[in-house]
């Protein structure tokens, strides 16, 4: 082993990979976005105001309708994983208003790529929640059809999907459509190379392409410092692009930013950053130990501003839902917990030779042979009648 | 019009043009494409006559590339992406080995992924560092795309207007130590299926498989072998995913030898699939082992010992005399 | 203190911690490795104990990881990589291929590259898409690299050890579906070359080759036809760059048939390259084709498929009939 | 073929893939660090200025000599390709004073991470040129020790360097040394995913990094609004550490701005990016040819901006040099001329064994039998007399 031998010098400052001071978001951030404060009090915001200017207490209840759905759904997952049902569930709990306020302000010709944790989002696209399971149960790794609800499928690989995204919104403005594009990702997935790409890209396109990150302060087990000194909405100005930060945990805000961003883009104007600035409550998946790595008092100051109960605070304080509205919404929401157990205990194994299928769209010569030797290979066993 | 005698490098280009011709969602895109017509003048002139939103010159970022022509491929668009050099295409290796190679499975079928990677690759032309690789081996292991190599200007312009037809991830190598070579092609002629190898020349000694730049070097050998007595047939194996192990076993049965010859390292590189499958499927043909010629377990050299580095004619005819020596 | 009892992911650990202690220069970088100790817990403690000067979590882009890697280990120190899961080195891929394994040549010698990435690999687990692959081929391909993998928790205490003594880059595959796996660990005893092959059975009807988590696959196959009476050598290669042919080729020399092991696709895996070389090195001893199982050319299936896909006892013990019937 | 129909729509706006009207750098650049004006004036610039103020005449002349040896050299090269003597050059014609600048504003301690067209740079750094050519005739693929002048060898691939850079950095930083790292970059490598993670590394571990950016206005035939649709100094801000345009044909400005960088990284504060605004006066390398994509006027223009001419006109019009000065000069301009076609021409070819040499620092079973294999090969030759 040759290791060079360091000449012993006098540190002049801390050794590299201690946490710079990372400008820690201020109890009161002048530059994030809000509608609705913690407490469900609604606030102007000049700019952002027009775009829920015209919010009728019908599309109020269905936001949190959305919400608690959601919400609802998400437990079910999470206990169904528990029970073994599911291999892996990555939760958004606590992420619901930044994914129901952005997924709302959609049109439906627009098209959204989102990561693994989009549950929200799909549902505001109409995607069958219990479509979202078949990959975390394993039956399959993308059960829809992304053409369907203009969902693309799930994204695992951190970032990649921003290309895919910046590349369909430049292809949105070859065929003269006015219609917008969104991409989801995560706090941490924007140090990737593939984020800083499509931002050039699309920069340089002037590509109708909203990006949308749920800064829910963790990756995994590393916070927000270890991706970036500064905050994250500020990287867009350098690429050319205006950058925004809205309280993630205000799905009001989050409906009025990114319906902005996404009218700039059907204008023509390209694209835009919007950071939302929220808390992912749980573990980062099942198989996470947040335990490890964080302490409880962050969750709970996070507690304090959760998304569903401060628009309940709202709804209820304006008189715009009464009790008969919430009871509803709750038998709703068991029922709705009730149909995805039931899909997924019977969602069947897929067939053997689903290996086979799709790989290629034109087929392929060795998948062909491959295939017949597997069939010939499971034959043998059924002549042996239940295998060896 | 029938058949015209052109480069190879033309013929891609003429074949780029009867694509954008044919279907308005065919795009190009790439490195300097543009007004340049790129580094070997594959596309030059397109942009002039497509236009800025077909003919595409990008921003430097090879990753870039591929997702956003993934992207355009899920809008419908047929993108044809170039990659300035063999060397280069690594930044992009996560988008196509992950997204484009997978997606089409991953969506049970339901989407399509018709975006060509058109690599212009191999050595022999005496340049730097990363412009002279032969990365094939490491697309073709990959399931989910398909690799394919012409070795002459006809098989270039039909086999380009198959891979931008096909509706799958297609890696197009470009010999491009070939690209001034002409030879006839026949723009009526109806060619057959892009995965077919083609028996180049007909022997019964020992047969020759190789792709690409070293068709013509195979070539060589069968004629120089010739004088010496030997007849080997030389087959052009035209695609390394699927490899037409049929057309090989065929040869090999016939020949009941077989040399298998590529500038790829040797080491994991195509030889070896053909060898491990043709033993398996000749196994009680063969007179010999397969043997192997390619490029050794280094770096690609310097300039200044490609020579020997490279698969050429002697070398070629050593292993074959080592063939028929057992 | 002799041999001690530990799982396969503790010994790597401990391994670490060992290097950790021994050398200021020796680094642990990646995703998660502080705190959390890792998604399979392999660093757990280590930030705690060395600091995080030393164990270092990173911003989330693979490509930084290795880039920075190399910029340190310019600086003289021995960083040692983790990649989370096997499908997210790709990002990663360039600066491996072109920079980690090719600068030491490119400096004729002058500077070194003592960089370990560890990779934890393969299926078997359950996991959902992009967390249960095997693309050591593509790294083996590559001159320049070093591949290996540990079947046991001896060999994984002991072969990391030699990995980060090692000047060359390594890519230390680890197999994750044996991180629970116990076995004894000596950490006295002076291991044998990191790139030897060892056989861990013996047998003379026929070798089955394979590494990291195929091996106890293997060894439960020679148990499984013993008692119908064929005697099976296992041989573990531990290392697919260098890969030791001189055992395998003794071993087979025996045996007179050979059928090689990995979860990779049989497609241009390791598995060919083996059949081609130990086919030309024994063309007049082996009695039948050398045979390979492998996984499909098709994507990583998903978890309830991954039994169909994966090689399993019975898919070797066919494949070990179908070569004992030649 | 499958090819989607799309519904015609009106187009709303150009169809993304023309250029986007990119900020043009104005005539005056109000942005653009300047001490020396294009007709040789010396101009003040308080922050900077305090970097230069005790240049001494002698440092002048020297900087200078530098820029007129290195295009001398540069010339040289571009001559021995088209005699055939090299099979590559890429001429640093135009980027002489941003690359004499930056390079003596290093100390001797600190490491640079070159592209493939930092022959200025590596003059300073006191690389014989005569090795930069090794790569470009073909005998080598990096031809000199990077330790001995802490000059790294020439990296190809596009961006690959600044992350090398940074992980130095963080070493050096590990060392509690007080040396910095400067990495050089283009224009259009600034789209490189791997430039942006060396961005959000150098920031996060705050290391002494200098990121170098030649704007030589061309990637190849791509002018820089195909990279960036705003000033690309610009880039840094949003990773959290500050950006800075200079006058990259103004040798001052680029030594004051580099040294203030470098100051910067060695008392611990980090990464800076400076974006020196230049112009690659020759084709991008001698196998290019630049009147296929741009007009002669553009070069025109910007011979006006001279590096080599300003300096001369501001130490004639100043005194600091004379007749004999420049004289000397010329004639030592000749001799290294005459030195580097000499060595290059007497350059020998290397072994044929080399191929197999360096590939591994120890040992590779594959490669020892590869060595012999090819042995036997060259010797079965020797056996037949000349060869075949
Ligand atoms: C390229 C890549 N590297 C590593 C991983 C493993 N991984 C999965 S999620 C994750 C953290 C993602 O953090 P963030 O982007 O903030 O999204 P979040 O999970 O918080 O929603 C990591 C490291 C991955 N999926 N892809
Ligand atoms: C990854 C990669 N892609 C493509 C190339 C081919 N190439 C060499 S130089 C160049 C342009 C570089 O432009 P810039 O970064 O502005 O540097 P300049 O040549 O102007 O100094 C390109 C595309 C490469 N070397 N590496
Ligand atoms: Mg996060
Ligand atoms: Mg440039």
């Amino acid at each position: 082993m040759t290791v060079e031998s360091t000449a012993a010098r006098k540190p002049r400052r801390s050794a590299g990979t201690k946490r710079t001071a990372a400008k820690k978001p201020p109890g009161a951030q002048p530059d994030l976005v809000q509608l609705l404060t913690p407490e469900g009090k609604r606030v102007k915001n000049g700019e952002y105001d027009t775009y829920v200017a015209d919010i009728t207490p019908e599309e109020l209840r269905g936001l949190y309708r959305d919400m608690v759905l959601t919400r609802r759904f998400d437990a079910e997952a999470t206990s169904l994983q528990r029970q073994g049902e599911l291999g892996l569930w990555a939760s958004l709990l606590g992420q619901e208003a930044a994914q129901i306020g952005s997924g709302r302000a959609t049109r439906e010709d627009d098209y959204v790529f989102p990561t693994y944790r989009e549950h929200g989002v799909a549902w505001c696209r109409g995607v069958d929640p219990t479509n979202l399971l078949g990959m975390f149960r394993g039956v399959n790794n993308g059960g829809w059809d992304p053409n369907s609800n203009n969902f693309h499928l799930y994204t695992i690989v951190i970032g990649s999907q921003t290309l895919h995204a910046t590349g369909y919104a430049m292809g949105v403005a070859k065929d003269g459509a006015d219609s917008a594009v969104i991409a989801y990702f995560g706090d941490g997935a924007s140090s990737q190379g593939d984020v800083a790409e499509s931002f050039t890209f699309s920069a340089v396109y002037n590509a109708p392409v909203v990006f949308f990150c749920q800064n829910n302060q963790w990756a995994i087990s590393e916070p927000t410092e270890r991706q970036t000194r500064v905050p994250l909405y500020q990287r867009a100005q350098g690429y050319g692009f205006p950058g925004v930060r809205v309280d993630g945990n205000d799905v009001l805000a989050c409906l009025a930013v990114t319906k902005w961003a996404l009218e700039r883009a059907r204008r023509g104007e390209g694209p835009t950053l919007v950071e939302a600035y929220t808390y992912r409550m749980g573990a980062h998946t099942t198989s996470d130990d947040p335990t490890k790595y964080r302490a409880d008092e962050e969750r709970e100051a996070w507690e304090a501003k959760d998304p569903i109960q401060r628009l309940r605070t709202y709804l209820e304080t304006s008189n715009h839902a009464d009790e008969g509205f919430f009871a509803e919404l709750e038998a709703e929401s068991e029922a709705l917990g009730k149909r995805v157990r039931e899909v997924v205990r019977a969602m069947p194994d897929p067939d053997h030779f689903a290996i086979f299928e799709n790989v290629y769209a034109d087929g392929h010569a060795l998948v062909d042979e491959e295939r017949a030797q597997f069939a010939a290979y499971q034959a043998s066993f059924a002549d042996e009648g239940e295998g060896k | 019009m029938t058949a015209e005698k052109m480069a190879l490098a033309k013929a891609i280009n003429e074949s780029l043009r009867t694509a954008l011709d044919a279907d308005p969602k065919v795009l190009i895109m790439g490195e300097d494409v543009g007004k340049l017509g790129g580094v070997f003048r594959v596309t030059d002139g397109l942009q002039k006559d497509f236009g800025e939103d077909r003919v595409i010159d990008t921003p430097l970022a090879e990753s870039g590339i591929v997702g956003t022509a993934i992207g355009l491929a899920l809008r419908g668009y047929r993108p044809v992406v170039e990659i300035q050099f063999d060397g280069f295409v690594f930044p992009a290796y996560d988008q196509i080995v992950t997204q484009l190679a997978k997606m089409h499975a991953r969506a049970l079928g339901k989407i399509k992924l018709p975006v060509v990677i058109r690599i212009p690759y191999g050595g022999g032309i005496g340049a730097v560092e990363h412009h002279s690789e032969s990365p094939e081996a490491l697309f073709a292991h990959v399931a989910g795309l398909k690799v394919v190599s012409p070795s002459n200007a006809s098989d270039a312009y039909w086999m380009m207007q198959q891979a931008i037809q096909s509706d799958d991830p297609v890696i197009f190598f470009e010999p491009k130590r070939r690209y001034w070579d002409k030879s006839e092609v026949n723009r009526e002629a109806i060619p057959g299926p892009l995965h077919k190898a083609r028996v180049v020349r007909e022997g019964s000694d020992l047969t020759l498989a190789a792709y690409g730049p070293m068709v013509k070097v195979c070539q060589e050998v069968a004629a120089a072998a010739q004088e010496e007595g030997k007849s080997l047939e030389v087959v052009d194996l035209r695609s390394m995913s699927p490899i037409d192990f049929d057309s090989v076993q065929a040869s090999v049965e016939k020949t009941r030898r077989l040399v298998v010859v590529h500038e790829a390292p040797v080491f994991l590189g195509t030889g070896a699939e053909i060898a491990a499958r043709i033993t398996e499927r000749c196994f009680y043909h063969l007179e010999a082992p397969v043997l192997r010629v390619g490029g050794y377990h280094a770096p690609y050299p310097p300039a200044r010992l490609e020579e020997e580095y490279l698969p050429g004619l002697d070398r070629v005819l050593d292993t074959v005399d080592r063939s028929l020596a057992y």
